[in-house]
């Protein structure tokens, strides 16, 4: 590190989203030519930061920042990503934001192209000028040459291997005029170890020619081989910022997971039955786009709280949602010795499943609906509950029953609500969740899938649904699965917790088992 | 990764253009018509509808689908021609003059359109072809109770008898044919328009440039992918609205050109099915809502007026009704949309499937 | 000059050319009917009576007028020259006259032969 | 800045949107007509009656929007199917002369076995198109009425009274009812005040009924699961619904109100139009539901109701005050101008009117 001013200072930011803290304090300096490496947990504020660094909008739109950016010694407000732009900075994105129809160049070039005068820019505006695709092939070819890849201009991005769009996505940002600061988020979790060798080798030669570049990565070897420092966020705070040298991979694993245990003691069943080979999941594949399970093989015991965990994308989330059809899945789950039909949700349910989505609006539940509907509508189509025929004909909705059955949640999970018809696009994000836990309760299953179940929600609702899982568990020997990507939580109400890494098991540990072992496999070490 | 080229991948993408041919080749012996009137009916039908089947290829350039709302341009060339008509205008210049009359015109209403299909994305075909039921209702209380009456025209010829709107049909004596017997040349007796050819053939060079400026290339950008164009900086909202602005404008040249050869309006029906067999030659032409060539619209215009004049004479001589023939090609016409819109829905389904595949083996 | 402002002068001559240009060329494409009658006519204090043999050589197939006919005849672009000969019944001898018609954007005109080869300076009628 | 702008006028179209304007504006409008009326000589008892003849006439047609729309396959363009099959019960019935409320009642039986297999054809169409409904929709329902225009010709149908004179084959263009089962719904307990006066209980009464009977279906475990993958399809299919299942009995549901409601049509019409004739029927009916405040994705039956309401009564009173007030025959006009402008309105709506 040299003593010059910092290229970029970020000083004293801090960020409130929706009265929660999201970032405090975050002060962070990026020099020439330095390879800075930016780790944390899913939600430590990665994301929010750069965020704030490119202008985002949604940033202006939630109440803005503060604190203070200095880049090039100049303090620097941007309101929008395109002034971020012309500043400077470009970031390659973790989805890949390209045409794929369109060709190396045109991509590279999108919007910026080089092009010529035509007469009737005089009549029609500077819109009619046409292109030189000469050339920008020229200039592709060389800033190709530039990052020491061979990519040809006029390869169909959508007929590329993933590291070349990659490459062509830094190409773009670097083609830029005056690039100063790349950020590139995550670049090397689609690519293979080969493909991520070339792009750590790419950025070390960008950094060598003066830019600085923030490197945002779970692959923790990664950033010790490439960056100079690191800089770890934890739940909004900047929790160490170190010399690559001085640091190792368990250390940070450490500091990203840290220590803090939720408000829970820990939960110790003695009452489980565990029968083994309750429910065996061998060789699971799910196709789900960004949380794909690959040949995962699981055993759970019955009357157990079992934990899943892992970083985001890692696919955490696709066990429980192919397994109760929501997308695509191989492989073969057995419970109690009985195979279950795969890509079915209706089996899964009459297996005795139910599942608690993360996705709560979007498939947890009938916003438009009321509250009574939300709650009886599994019972019903699966079950064929609450339902009574009329003149032996029909089967019509039992409208009492469900008002019944409906009133009896409400005062249970303590839902705040005007009663059983309200909509549910109505209330509050907590109450909602308590509408989703409702609705399974209702099914009284035998194994639970609880996805996410306290995401968004506020603290005391968090309480309560987790109390509630607590006790259906004991009281009803409910066998739980519950993904969460907060690792507090998992050990405070779980007997066992599996971290899923790159769509398999990495390991089963205790809930007692130490914090920085849960950190090392989660990032797969 | 090459893009392969077999014959059966260039035998199911022209899918729809192999099964026309094969109709050809079995209604026409059975129509009993001659090769050469046929061929002269051909070309004839290509010069008259092939510039207003080319306005369709700009918006399927930008990503939104066969614009039903080409109509429009047509009825801002009938109005054109309904003025130039009363202004006792004739020859070549009352075609120029039609187009200069109609150019505001389509401007405005293609504006109109594209601002109105802005607002519903996703849902630009359907939204297109109400819009041309819509402005047709708008169209026909302009020149059946505006004009002559807030609107002068001078030409009673024109008027109704009540003194006011303007006539069902007019012919267009000064007018008929200008454009395509102004150069036109005789080969085997058949009358080859050469200057209206011409005048497609600049259509289509303007088509095959446009493609190579700024703004087309902002155009096929906007068309893939409008997420990454609007995050990349190009005004997709403007850019769709100047692809449904070119688009009416052709459609306007088209619907001139198409006038002059028939020699008559029929004021209130000429533009109605414009956009229906347009859009149907341009299918049967082999493109699809998201892909349309300029060869498309050649092939597409050629099978499907070739089935158009062959289907009644066919249905005749088979069945011994020409009635029934006459229903088939409505049928095919309406089919031919259904079945193409039908195919491509499907496509685009599969191939969401199969990218969500491939992404997931991508990060294995 | 500033590049917005030089196309936005080029642009505003463009359109007052297009506007210019429709113009002209509904000067050069109007169609006019132009009424031609060989009766009696009465102006200025001179009396001219109908002109005997008279044929309109301008049209594309001469066409005849006796004494007391009326004729239809369409012309295009802003102006037409109409062209009579007359042929005396006694000496058989034939005079031709040339009469230029400047139309403009007017659709009808009702001319009255005799006047024209009388020279009169209006030679309209009324309707 | 033009996020904001865009931000801002969602929510004033949302207000607008919630409050209904069109609604309001047009049975405000449709009320000044009934009030200028007497003045220019228009009777109004005459033209109160022609409005509830008509409403009870087309009410079943616009019935038949809400299956559809309500399982999300957006508004049924493809109504001619329904109309077909209703045509060919009608015809089928009439060619053995069956007369009365019995011939009525056994068209409705034979055009709704056939209305329910062009229902299913045509709900495979619909799910192989999700996304693209409502062009393919439009497209389906025109081939078929041209297909059919074919089959008029061919199809052995022998009775005089229906075929053309001269030839003794092909159905006729224009089928009178008279003699068959004209009105048999309209007069049946109708009830006549004065001599301009006449409210056609019959169809009332059955209009009524059919409501009853998709409310009601709407509440069985079908219906509930139906408006489920309407709302929320992924919601559905995570509770082991059936999304495309739903959606064909949807469409088969549309299509057989269709045929009834084109029997009942016919019965109040008094003619029966084949060929050409049934091929721009779905519009009137989409817009009146529309008119009604049906969306896209949601309608109810008081949509239904008010919806047929207000349109007809514009179709009925607009061209008879305009009129009378300035000679003018307007009503085809406005006729297109109302319901492509309500069209429009629905398909440019915001946020509600998405289909995914």
């Amino acid at each position: 590190m040299t003593n010059e001013k910092p290229l970029l200072s970020m000083k004293g930011i801090q960020k409130d989203f929706l009265g929660n803290r999201v970032l405090e304090d975050i002060n962070l300096d990026l020099a020439q030519g330095e390879i800075l490496g930016l780790v944390g947990e899913n939600g430590a504020g990665k994301t929010t930061l750069m965020n704030i660094l490119f202008g985002m909008p949604v940033i202006q739109q939630t109440g803005g920042y503060k604190g203070t950016i200095t880049l090039d010694g100049e303090e620097v407000h941007f309101s929008n990503p395109n002034d971020a732009l012309m500043a400077g900075i470009g970031m390659v994105h973790q989805e890949f934001f390209l045409i794929p129809d369109f060709s190396a160049t045109e991509n590279i070039f999108l919007n910026r192209e080089v092009t010529r005068y035509s007469l009737l820019v005089e009549i029609f505006g500077d819109r009619l000028r046409t292109l030189d695709k000469a050339a920008m092939n020229e200039r592709v070819v060389q800033v190709i040459k530039e990052l020491g890849v061979n990519i040809n201009p006029d390869t169909l991005v959508s007929e590329m291997p993933v590291s070349y769009k990659q490459f062509t996505e830094i190409a773009r940002e670097i083609d830029r005029a005056k690039i100063k600061i790349l950020v590139v988020d995550e670049p090397t979790a689609v690519l293979t170890e080969t493909e991520a060798e070339a792009l750590l080798a790419v950025l070390k030669r960008l950094a060598a020619k003066g830019v600085g570049i923030i490197f945002i990565s779970h692959r923790l070897h990664e950033i010790l081989n490439i960056c100079d420092r690191i800089v770890v966020l934890r739940d909004g705070k900047l929790i160490k910022d170190i010399s690559s040298g001085q640091s190792d991979v368990k250390s940070i694993a450490s500091w990203m997971v840290g220590h803090e245990i939720g408000d829970f003691a820990f939960h110790h069943t003695e009452n489980h039955r565990k029968t083994e080979n309750f429910l065996s999941i061998d060789h699971l594949k799910v196709l789900m786009p960004g949380e794909a399970v690959k040949d995962l093989c699981l055993q759970v015991h019955e009357g157990e709280i079992l934990g899943i965990g892992g970083l985001a994308g890692q696919g955490k989330l696709g066990i429980a949602n192919g397994i109760m059809g929501l997308f695509p899945a191989e492989g073969s789950v057995t419970l109690k010795g009985k195979s279950l039909k795969l890509n079915s949700p209706l089996d899964a349910f009459r297996a005795g499943m139910a599942f608690i989505s993360e996705d709560r609006r979007g498939i947890g539940l009938l916003l438009t609906q009321s509250i009574g509907l939300n709650i009886a509508f599994p019972l019903m189509q699966v079950k064929g509950g609450l339902l009574k025929k009329i003149a032996g004909l029909f089967t019509w909705e039992d409208k009492k029953k469900i008002r019944e059955i409906t009133s009896s949640y409400i005062e249970r999970l303590d839902i705040k609500c005007t009663g059983p018809d309200q909509s549910v696009m109505e209330l509050s994000g907590g109450n909602q969740q308590k509408v989703c836990v409702a609705k399974v309760l209702a099914l009284s299953p035998q194994i639970l899938f609880a996805s996410e179940p306290t995401r968004g929600i506020d603290i005391g609702a968090k309480h309560l649904v987790l109390s509630v899982l607590r006790e259906i568990n004991e009281k009803e020997g409910t066998t739980i699965i519950m993904t969460s990507s907060e690792l507090g939580e998992l050990r405070s109400i779980c007997d066992r917790i599996a971290i899923v890494n790159e769509g398999k098991i990495a390991g089963i540990l205790p809930a007692e088992a130490p914090v920085e072992d849960f950190g090392l496999l989660m990032l797969g070490e | 990764m090459k893009p392969k080229y077999s014959l059966k991948g260039a035998l199911i993408s022209n899918l729809v253009p192999i099964v026309f041919l094969m109709f050809a080749a079995f209604a026409v012996p059975m129509s009993g018509l001659s090769i050469p009137y046929l061929l002269h009916e051909m070309i004839s039908r290509l010069a008259r509808d092939s510039l207003l089947v080319l306005s369709l290829v700009i918006p399927v350039l930008a990503g939104m689908g066969l614009n039903f709302g080409m109509v429009l341009g047509a009825m801002a060339g009938q109005i054109g021609m309904v003025l130039v008509v009363d202004w006792g205008l004739g020859g070549m210049p009352a075609l120029l003059v039609a187009a200069l009359l109609g150019t505001p015109i389509s401007i405005g209403l293609g504006y109109f359109c594209g601002y109105i299909l802005n607002l519903a994305k996703g849902r630009e075909m359907v939204t297109s072809y109400i819009i041309g039921f819509f402005m047709n209702g708008a169209y026909q209380f302009l020149l059946l109770y505006c004009m002559g009456s807030i609107i002068p025209i001078t030409n009673p010829e024109l008027l109704l008898s009540r003194g006011y709107g303007i006539r069902n049909s007019m012919d267009l004596p000064n007018i008929r044919q200008v454009l395509d017997r102004l150069v036109s040349v005789e080969v085997f007796g058949m009358d080859i328009p050469i200057l209206t050819f011409a005048v497609i053939a600049v259509f289509c060079l303007f088509i095959v440039w446009f493609k190579t400026t700024k703004i087309g290339q902002d155009m096929r950008a906007v068309g893939r992918n409008r997420a990454v164009a609007n995050g990349a900086g190009i005004p997709v909202e403007k850019t769709r609205i100047l692809a449904i602005i070119i688009s009416t404008l052709i459609a306007c040249y088209g619907q001139i050109v198409s006038l002059q050869n028939l020699g008559t309006i029929n004021t209130y029906n000429s533009h109605e099915q414009v956009g229906i067999f347009s859009i149907a030659a341009l299918l049967v032409g082999g493109a699809t809502a998201e892909n349309a060539s300029i060869a498309n619209v050649f092939v597409g215009v050629f099978l499907f007026h070739l089935m158009f004049v062959v289907s009644p004479m066919a249905g005749k001589n088979l069945i011994g009704d020409a009635q029934l023939g006459e229903y088939f090609r409505v049928f095919v016409s309406y089919g031919i949309i259904a079945v193409s819109l039908l195919l491509h829905a499907w496509k685009k389904r599969h191939e969401m499937l199969e990218r969500r595949l491939l992404e997931n083996e991508g990060k294995e | 000059m500033n590049v917005k402002l030089r196309r936005n002068l080029l642009r505003i001559v463009l359109c007052l050319i297009a506007v210019a240009g429709g113009f002209l060329l509904s000067l050069v494409g109007m169609y006019h009917s132009i009424i031609l009658d060989n009766s009696e006519f009465s102006g200025a204090g001179a009396v001219l009576s109908p002109l005997e043999g008279l044929r309109v050589v301008s049209e594309t197939e001469p066409v005849e007028m006796s004494p007391g006919d009326r004729i239809l005849v369409s012309a295009k672009g802003p102006s037409t020259t109409l062209v009579f000969e007359i042929t005396s019944p006694e000496s058989q001898q034939s005079r031709q006259i040339s009469y230029t018609l400047r139309m403009g954007l007017k659709k009808q005109f009702f001319l009255s032969v005799p006047a024209i080869v009388g020279g009169e300076k209006n030679p309209f009628l009324a309707e | 800045m033009k996020k904001k702008d865009r931000m801002h006028k969602g929510g004033v179209e949302k207000f607008i949107a919630n409050f209904g304007w069109p609604r309001i504006i047009i049975a405000i409008f449709l009320l000044l007509l009934f009030v200028i009326a007497p003045f220019i000589g228009i009777d109004v008892g005459t033209s109160l009656s022609d409005m509830l003849v008509r409403v009870g006439m087309n009410g079943i047609l616009v019935l038949a929007m809400v299956p559809m729309i309500q399982s999300g396959c957006g508004l049924n363009f493809g109504l001619p199917l329904g109309i077909i099959a209703g045509l060919v019960g009608a015809v089928t019935s009439m060619e053995q002369n069956w007369q009365g409320l019995f011939g009525f009642g056994m068209a409705v039986l034979f055009a709704i076995p056939l209305a329910v297999l062009l229902g299913v054809m045509y709900g495979y169409f619909i799910n192989m198109a999700k996304g693209d409904e409502m062009m393919i929709g439009t497209y389906v329902g025109f081939s078929v009425v041209a297909f059919m225009s074919m089959m008029w010709l061919r199809l052995p149908y022998r009775n005089p009274l229906l075929v053309w004179g001269f030839s003794g084959t092909g159905l006729r263009t224009t089928i009178s009812l008279t003699g068959f089962w004209m009105k048999v719904l309209d007069n049946f307990l109708a009830i006549r005040i004065g001599p301009r006066f006449f409210f056609p209980t019959g169809s009332f009464i059955f209009f009524a009924l059919c409501c009853v009977l998709v409310w009601a279906f709407f509440k069985t475990k079908t219906g509930i699961a139906m408006s489920a993958v309407g709302s929320n399809p992924q919601f559905a299919r995570a509770h082991g619904v059936s999304e495309d299942r739903m959606r064909i009995v949807s469409v088969v549901l549309s299509t057989v109100l269709g045929a009834v409601g084109m029997v009942v049509y016919e019965q109040s019409y008094g003619f029966i139009q084949l060929y050409m004739g049934p091929l721009y029927m779905a519009f009137p009916a989409v817009a009146a539901i529309l008119l009604g405040g049906a969306t896209i994705n949601s309608a109810t039956i008081s949509n239904v109701v008010i919806g047929t309401f207000l349109f007809q009564g514009i179709l009925t009173m607009t061209p008879s005050v305009i009129n009378g007030m300035l000679q003018t025959d307007v009503a085809e006009v406005i006729r297109i101008l109302v319901s492509n402008g309500m069209i429009l309105y629905a398909l440019t709506r915001k946020g509600k009117g998405t289909v995914k």
